[in-house]
């Protein structure tokens, strides 16, 4: 498996020949210390030079002080999985230093503040290039102005910006536009960071004639293309979906889905003459209060929804089960972070899979949706009401901190032009034809989903009472056993045709591969990587499924039908998933090769690659081998 | 609970909007016989008469309890929405944001409220969401058999014989407290003075809250009484089983105002009830306030309108939205344009 | 399947020759009536004759006014199992009266009171017999005095106990005897009691020559038992295992769990001399509150525990998720009531398996145990505390309603002997011994249980801060990708090393089958009674093993490795366990044959019966069969 | 965190136990420069060493928040217990009945606790349990970037502009209401005044609240001055990147008892604190509630010791239980006898 790590990762680079578009840089800094800004205009600036990038953060649970590293991937054939191994790594952070240093590989290149003397004796490596950069200093020139002293500590980080550029190619104009870009019209905050950008650029230019071997060259690849987090994207899609209610707690890393819907819909969602609003959106106390808003709301007929993680989820869970129970439309976004508990807030992983799809007391599954992308963000948060309206229950968006947080290059949103479904709804002309023969929970097409009304129809026998307790199908309080088995036996029904409903997987099938890649959310990017290597590098074709949705649709069914070994990638502990689909497709149970990683950053090539080549049958056939005999990063 | 179409035909009498007092009333109570909290049922169904409200345009709520239950019991031709225990107010919460043209009224009961649900009390209050919230109080937990709720006077007695050693929360002065826009004590007994409080506190922009003092005739239990559970257990049964419940009458009074009444009740208990004076300032905080705590002091139930702050905004205009039904707005007040959001896409190239 | 019904149900009795010590009696009243003494009585009158009963109380969520069923089962052979068929129904509620009648099987005996008037052309069934007795006109002969009055309600119960007894030959002594019982030392209570039972023997006496068929005669099977419900048992093991402090909320059915210990408490656990108690129990404002108490007790060092039941787990949550991965001894009892949502409060099922084994965000999973008599309560409550000190982690004890609130005939329960196992706590010399050496979370034995300290030990080394965020195992916060690894895996040890230590299965094997049933809790016993039918009626013989905890202990294992089919017989819709295992045993997957009933109604051995004579493979198989193709009832 | 035996040899000075100051230190930490919360901690130290009190003997519990981090920055040789978010008080209820022998500390934030956290709040006040409650109080959510809570002012600021539209909670009167015994308001920047409150509630047998103001340097936000964020940000980032965090100094004064001292913040905001005069009379409830509205009225924030009870009994005195801790008693204590089990089975028969 070193064997494998080495192929992976000895690249050229290292031996001083270019590479080009093909690389990645880290900045390490300190949370708090603003560098977000300059690290942005970097991956911007390499994105309006047509190269594909990636750039993922990856921040502290804290809000000034701790370490803070950004990576920035660029790669000319569009992988945006995080990659093990750094090419060119700049150092802000005293703190980390040494440490950032010593885990770079064999090769890389290394930005320093001079400050931190890198290079004495003792810390040296010799299979390292270091530019050695007085940060400090040169941020006196152009701060010198008192009003400025506090911005001191922020501009630096656009000199960084500067250094980088010369070194790897990047065309100072795009770090111009970008600037621009970033700081919206702000001229003053403009000029001064420009101003910062070429004192990096000319020091870079003077002090280093050699200049980094990892080289941006202009290309073709992101026309049309659009950067932005997976959140802000979710948010776009309950603007765009319909959506009047929002409802949350705050919570990392999904209170900017939130914050982004707030920010939409003060813009989108004013009334041009009135200057009302037609949303309402509540900072509620708590995530209990949050999803009982919301369902609330969803019974009142609005298109709801609350956005969270999994401490909120697990609050939420009692009422959850009355939404199930008493079948009401609600959306709620999971961005999940590394559990249990609190866990480590600021990292991600694909951990409340379970937590979601058997939520709550007594018999319950709901459906879930997994978004790989910003561009399904957008989407599948417009699906998702549709969904919840349509079966009439609550639908879980299952995003990460990784898609939610990080920024990705994504694809322009495609405009929606298909109207809203909003269901099985009867208005005051639908209940006067049925009159007395309606019930709320009556199974009347076979479908297990009931009509319902909205509170003020305007009719005699269009009111009902909803409930967590037991009913029959007119909604009337009922412990009878039989009422009680009519009505969940007709959930199941109704959990059966939501597997029609729910988007399909995506599928890639290479030629007479019998196993495949099984991936869903975020895995996708490391796993589709390591799909395209394995073949290249070491011949091993195996065919993909994207999962997109639970309950499994019966395309995923049947490709899994179609495999002999599926390798199960995710990003847990526990094989989450696979639990999962041992249980739909027991017949299946001992094709499903649980490949995992669960160390809270996101999913790399290398972890799937070595999974699938390190796989020992034997040691995978389950037995209760809690283990799953998945690999741990 | 479904509409029944199949009650009796509309008797001649009706309200000033035309409607039969049939149409206000609900489904058949399982409650014990004489629990106040039917008599509150009885007199929301006659203050939702009296004022010609549509009843299609009510929005029942409640949560868990034998009080919680009672949404079921009046206005079937109004929807209703049992949440869980505790969380009753979020859920009113959303659906009066979202539509609110309907009229909210919602029943708790003192566990409900102030043990479980104090959380989302205390918010309900504090952002005046427009809604009648009626506490149902009866100082335990009826529907699973007589606990001590967080309002239960201190040295209660239980039915099994247990002493409450803690000192109650006080939802009205709580309420006062938390900036509440309307706050009311009743007795389940007083018609009267209920359907005057429900009438007001129907017509108030803004969060009421109505604490309605509805005792336990099943499970509250005082000394020194014949018709005690002391008495009766001793030819009965274990302390332990508590299977056996003896039908009781409701009590009915009148408290006067601005003086005193003993109501006792059929357990052998005693209350003192009052009911604030013609002079009492229903407006002046620090005087309603102290009004309540001296009447603590006094073994004594203040009842009556004691708090009104008309000023604060409901929750409805905090959040700056139109007003109207945010349920069925048409798809263009809600998906904007292809320009909307080719701009935004450009914004982030 | 009809075959089978006729098969289990036609029998003798209905024809006139006797049947002895072997029937089901139906009391049908009013909730509030009072009639569950009655009830008790009857039942102990006939346990004191030495015959083997089970007595099931089915009530409505309401304290008074609706129908309340009770129904004893006397079987000379030991089965304690809900039986769907009735023999004798006492009719004392008119509400449901005609139903009542409706749904007893050809050839019962109907006691009922005279002015239901069942007999009357159009109501009465020709093929039940009926004894009509004039109840209230009885009663009053007994009741005049003016503070009677308002106790004749209750009393009156008593009259069908006196004609019940007649009817079938109940030893009218023994009746007595239990009325003294039950009605400890009160003597007034006792003679009017007493009176009302002589009424109705009289009456019957003289009413009806020809008795019940149905008859009881002395046996000597009860000798030593004694008749007791789970709830109270679980309390009795809490207080001999040492639990010093309770926190709960009421909820039906756990709260009588909380309130026996109460008592017990107040009895047991008071300091002779200084007349204080050594326990400290708290009723919380709500369960979040609760397992809050439980786990901050169990962080100082106190055995605390908790009871709820589904909804309560579902709010606990976020915080038994803490207790997971801070690794907190607590001990949760669950006594299972009919979900989702509020559901059924006062019917039964094994609703929760899933949400408790799965509780909380991220990856979690937790030990469960499954008593299945009022013995195992006892003795499980006890063993609890022990894994949760020595786990250092929450602990479920999984009861129902069935179980918790149903009178049952029980062997006594033997005296604990063991001193109690506090698992790895280092005191104030132990620490000196490692001094900064100790770590809170090291894995020092290997079998990924750290050593604990408890708060006041007076040694610098000691203290610790405990959290629900990343840490290492120093406890010091920690989001390092390897700690946050290293952890979590030392925590699937620990799981596995729980694996080793938690109830073993009872296994019953048949000579040869390579067929068995499984179940656990109180599934047991319709479960056991339907093997022994199967066998000698059917000619079926299965093997059978009883499941007594979570994770599956080797032996379980070993079990299923034997069986090619086996039956798991559960109490949800879902068959939640089914889902377990086929993901712990993937190779066994297609093995497990889920068999369920879900009504709120005690598992019935019929239910059983049917599941496996209609068991067709092929619709067991199970593909995405979420309704994994088991029986309904 | 676990004892840093590695800390320097015990400076010279020592407490009246004998202890150096060194014992009652903690980690490093890891909150923004200038944050008060840091100073609060430090006050905890100081007070914790001055009363000589043995770090093991103490218990430290604290919720989710910036807040509820410093328990770790405090009293290294004590236990830590960092439960969920708002739901401290139960973790600390659990821990102290079960061993009443140890002093309790909590740390909590506004939003742990008047938001989230409200219900348990209002149960522990209730409840009276023994345990100092520290509530560091700056209106706003810092750990996820400054949203407002419960506690900011009607009409206050966010970094992002927005406006708060509700009225905020006021932990101190809400105590006073719920029958706190012992309720307290400081602010950080005051260290003489508050390490006397934190002597003070520490000798307190029973729940003191004591909410402490202590400003977010990062999040906060107020108009017109060049200090303010409307400034840098200017010459910064986009409103929605709020990366940047300068650093600031602490803000440190002393609020004159009987007068008032308005003190300014890096941000340019201007706080106008008053002490609680001599004549104060923390024993009358009703003037202290009267004087904590008034206050609100006249833009003042009132500090010190503002109501104390000393009457009512604790919650482990409620219980009933013997006071020495339940961790570790003996077998003979805990298990009942043999005959015991007897007899209960001889009943059951
Ligand atoms: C989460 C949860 N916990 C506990 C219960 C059990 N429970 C049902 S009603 C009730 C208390 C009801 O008391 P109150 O609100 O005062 O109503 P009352 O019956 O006295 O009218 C409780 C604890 C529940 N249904 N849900
Ligand atoms: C259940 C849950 N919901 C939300 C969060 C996210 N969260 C962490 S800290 C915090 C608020 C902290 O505010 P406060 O208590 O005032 O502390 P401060 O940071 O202001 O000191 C929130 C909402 C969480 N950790 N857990
Ligand atoms: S138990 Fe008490 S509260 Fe419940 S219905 Fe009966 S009398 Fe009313
Ligand atoms: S964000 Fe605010 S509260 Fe948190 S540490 Fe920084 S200054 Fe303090
Ligand atoms: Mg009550
Ligand atoms: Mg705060």
């Amino acid at each position: 498996m070193s064997s494998v790590l080495t192929e992976t990762t000895s690249r050229p680079g290292s031996s001083g020949e270019a590479v080009v578009n093909d690389f990645s840089i880290q900045v390490a800094t300190a949370n708090g210390s603003g560098s977000q800004t300059a690290n942005s205009v970097l991956m911007r600036s390499i994105f309006r030079m047509g190269v594909p990038v990636s750039g993922k953060n990856l921040f502290p649970s804290n809000i000034q002080g701790l370490p803070t590293w950004f990576t920035i991937r660029a790669n000319k054939d569009g992988y945006l999985a995080r990659k093990r191994d750094l090419d060119v790594l700049v150092c802000m952070n005293a703190e980390t230093a040494d440490d950032d240093v010593r885990e770079v590989r064999a090769g890389a290149h290394v930005v320093y503040e001079k400050k931190l003397g890198l290079e004495n004796p003792g810390k040296k490596r010799d299979d390292v290039t270091y530019y050695a950069v007085p940060f400090s200093e040169l941020i006196l020139k152009i701060t010198a102005a008192p009003e400025h002293a506090k911005l001191r500590k922020l501009i630096v980080n656009m000199i960084y910006v500067g250094v980088v550029a010369d070194l790897m190619g990047i065309d100072p104009a795009e770090t111009e536009k970008a600037i621009a870009k970033q700081l919206r019209g702000k001229q003053k905050a403009i000029d001064l960071n420009i101003t910062a950008v070429r004192l990096g650029l000319e020091f870079a230019a003077e002090s280093f004639p050699a200049k980094i071997p990892f080289r941006v060259e202009r290309m073709n690849a992101t026309q049309g293309k659009i950067i932005i987090e997976g959140n802000m994207a979710a948010a776009l899609g309950c603007v765009f979906g319909g959506a009047t209610v929002c409802a949350w707690y705050p919570i990392t890393p999904s209170s900017s889905l939130c914050e982004s819907f707030i920010d939409f819909a003060d813009d989108l969602r004013v009334d041009p003459v009135t200057k009302k609003k037609n949303v309402a959106i509540i900072q509620a106390e708590d995530e209990i209060a949050s999803i009982g808003m919301v369902l609330g709301a969803g019974w009142a007929g609005a298109r709801a929804f609350t956005s969270t993680s999994g401490p909120g989820i697990s609050l939420m869970s009692e009422y959850i089960g009355l939404g199930y129970y008493a079948e009401i439309p609600a959306v709620l976004f999971d961005v999940q972070r590394t559990g249990p508990s609190t866990g480590l807030p600021t990292r991600t992983m694909q951990g409340d899979i379970l937590l979601c799809y058997f939520n709550s007391q007594g018999d319950t599954k709901h459906p879930l949706l997994f978004p790989a992308s910003p561009e399904e963000c957008f989407t599948m948060a417009q699906e998702a009401f549709d969904l919840a309206e349509q079966l009439q229950t609550p639908i879980f968006v299952m995003t990460d901190l990784d898609l939610g947080m990080n920024n990705w290059m994504s694809d322009a949103f495609p405009y929606p032009t298909a109207p809203f479904a909003r269901g099985k709804v009867l208005d005051a002309a639908g209940i006067e034809k049925v009159k007395e023969t309606w019930g709320r929970y009556k199974d009347v097409d076979g479908d297990g989903i009931p009509y319902r009304t909205l509170p003020g129809t305007p009719n005699p026998y269009a009111a009902y009472l909803t409930r967590g307790s037991g009913h029959n199908d007119k909604a009337q309080y009922s412990e009878k056993p039989q009422d009680y088995v009519n009505n969940v036996n007709r959930l199941v029904k109704k959990f059966e045709t939501a597997r029609t409903m729910v988007p399909k997987p995506e599928i890639q099938d290479a030629a007479g591969a019998t196993a495949g890649l099984l991936a869903y959310g975020t895995s996708h990017y490391g796993t589709t990587e390591a799909r395209d290597k394995l073949a290249s590098k070491f011949g091993v074709s195996l065919d993909y499924c994207r999962l997109r949705s639970l309950p499994l649709h019966a395309e995923a069914v049947n490709w899994m039908r179609r495999h002999e070994r599926i390798y199960v990638v995710e990003q847990n502990r526990d094989g989450q998933l696979v639990t999962i689909l041992r249980d739909e497709l027991p017949e299946l149970a001992t094709r499903f090769l649980s490949v995992r990683q669960y160390n809270g950053l996101p999913l790399d090539a290398t972890t799937v690659i070595e999974g699938v080549l390190n796989d020992a049958p034997a040691s995978r056939a389950g037995g209760s081998d809690a283990q799953k005999g998945g690999l741990d990063a | 609970m479904s509409a029944t179409p199949g009650t009796p035909a509309p008797a001649p009498k009706t309200n000033h909007i035309g409607l039969p007092k049939a149409h206000y009333e609900g489904g058949k109570s399982t409650l014990c016989l004489g629990c106040g909290h039917d008599v509150i049922t009885k007199q929301i169904i006659n203050a939702f008469y009296e004022m010609g409200i549509e009843p299609h345009k009510v929005a029942k709520f409640s949560g868990i309890g034998c009080s919680s239950k009672t949404p079921a019991y009046f206005l079937n031709r109004a929807w209703g929405f049992n949440g869980v225990h505790g969380r009753m107010p979020s859920a009113a919460t959303g659906a009066l944001v979202a539509d609110p043209t309907l009229i909210g009224i919602g029943v708790s009961g003192d566990g409900d409220t102030a043990s479980i649900g104090i959380g989302q009390f205390v918010h309900l209050v504090r952002r005046n969401l427009p809604l009648v919230y009626i506490i149902e109080d009866n100082g335990g937990y009826g529907l699973t058999k007589g606990q001590f709720s967080a309002t239960a006077d201190l040295g209660a007695k239980q039915k099994g014989g247990a002493v409450n050693a803690f000192i109650p929360i006080d939802c009205c002065s709580l309420a006062i407290e938390l900036g509440g826009t309307f706050v009311a004590r009743s007795f389940s007994g007083d018609m009267k003075q209920l359907q005057t409080i429900l009438e007001a506190a129907i017509a108030h922009k803004g969060t009421s809250v109505i604490d309605v003092i509805s005792p336990c005739v099943t499970f509250n239990d005082h000394e020194g009484s014949t018709k005690s559970y002391k008495y009766s257990k001793e030819h009965e049964t274990p302390v332990h089983e508590i299977g056996f419940v003896p039908f009781f009458e409701e009590t009915l009074v009148e408290i006067p105002a601005g003086d005193t009444k003993d109501v006792t009740f059929p357990d052998g208990s005693v209350l003192k009830f009052r009911g604030v004076g013609r002079d009492y300032d229903p407006t002046d905080k620090e005087k309603a306030l102290k009004a309540i705590h001296e009447s603590h002091g006094k073994q004594e139930i203040l009842t009556g309108i004691l708090y009104i702050d008309p000023s604060r905004p409901s929750l409805c205009e905090t959040l700056g939205a139109t007003g109207e039904s945010l349920t069925n707005l048409p798809l263009e007040k809600l998906r904007p344009s292809r320009e909307a959001l080719d701009e935004i896409m450009e914004s982030l190239r």
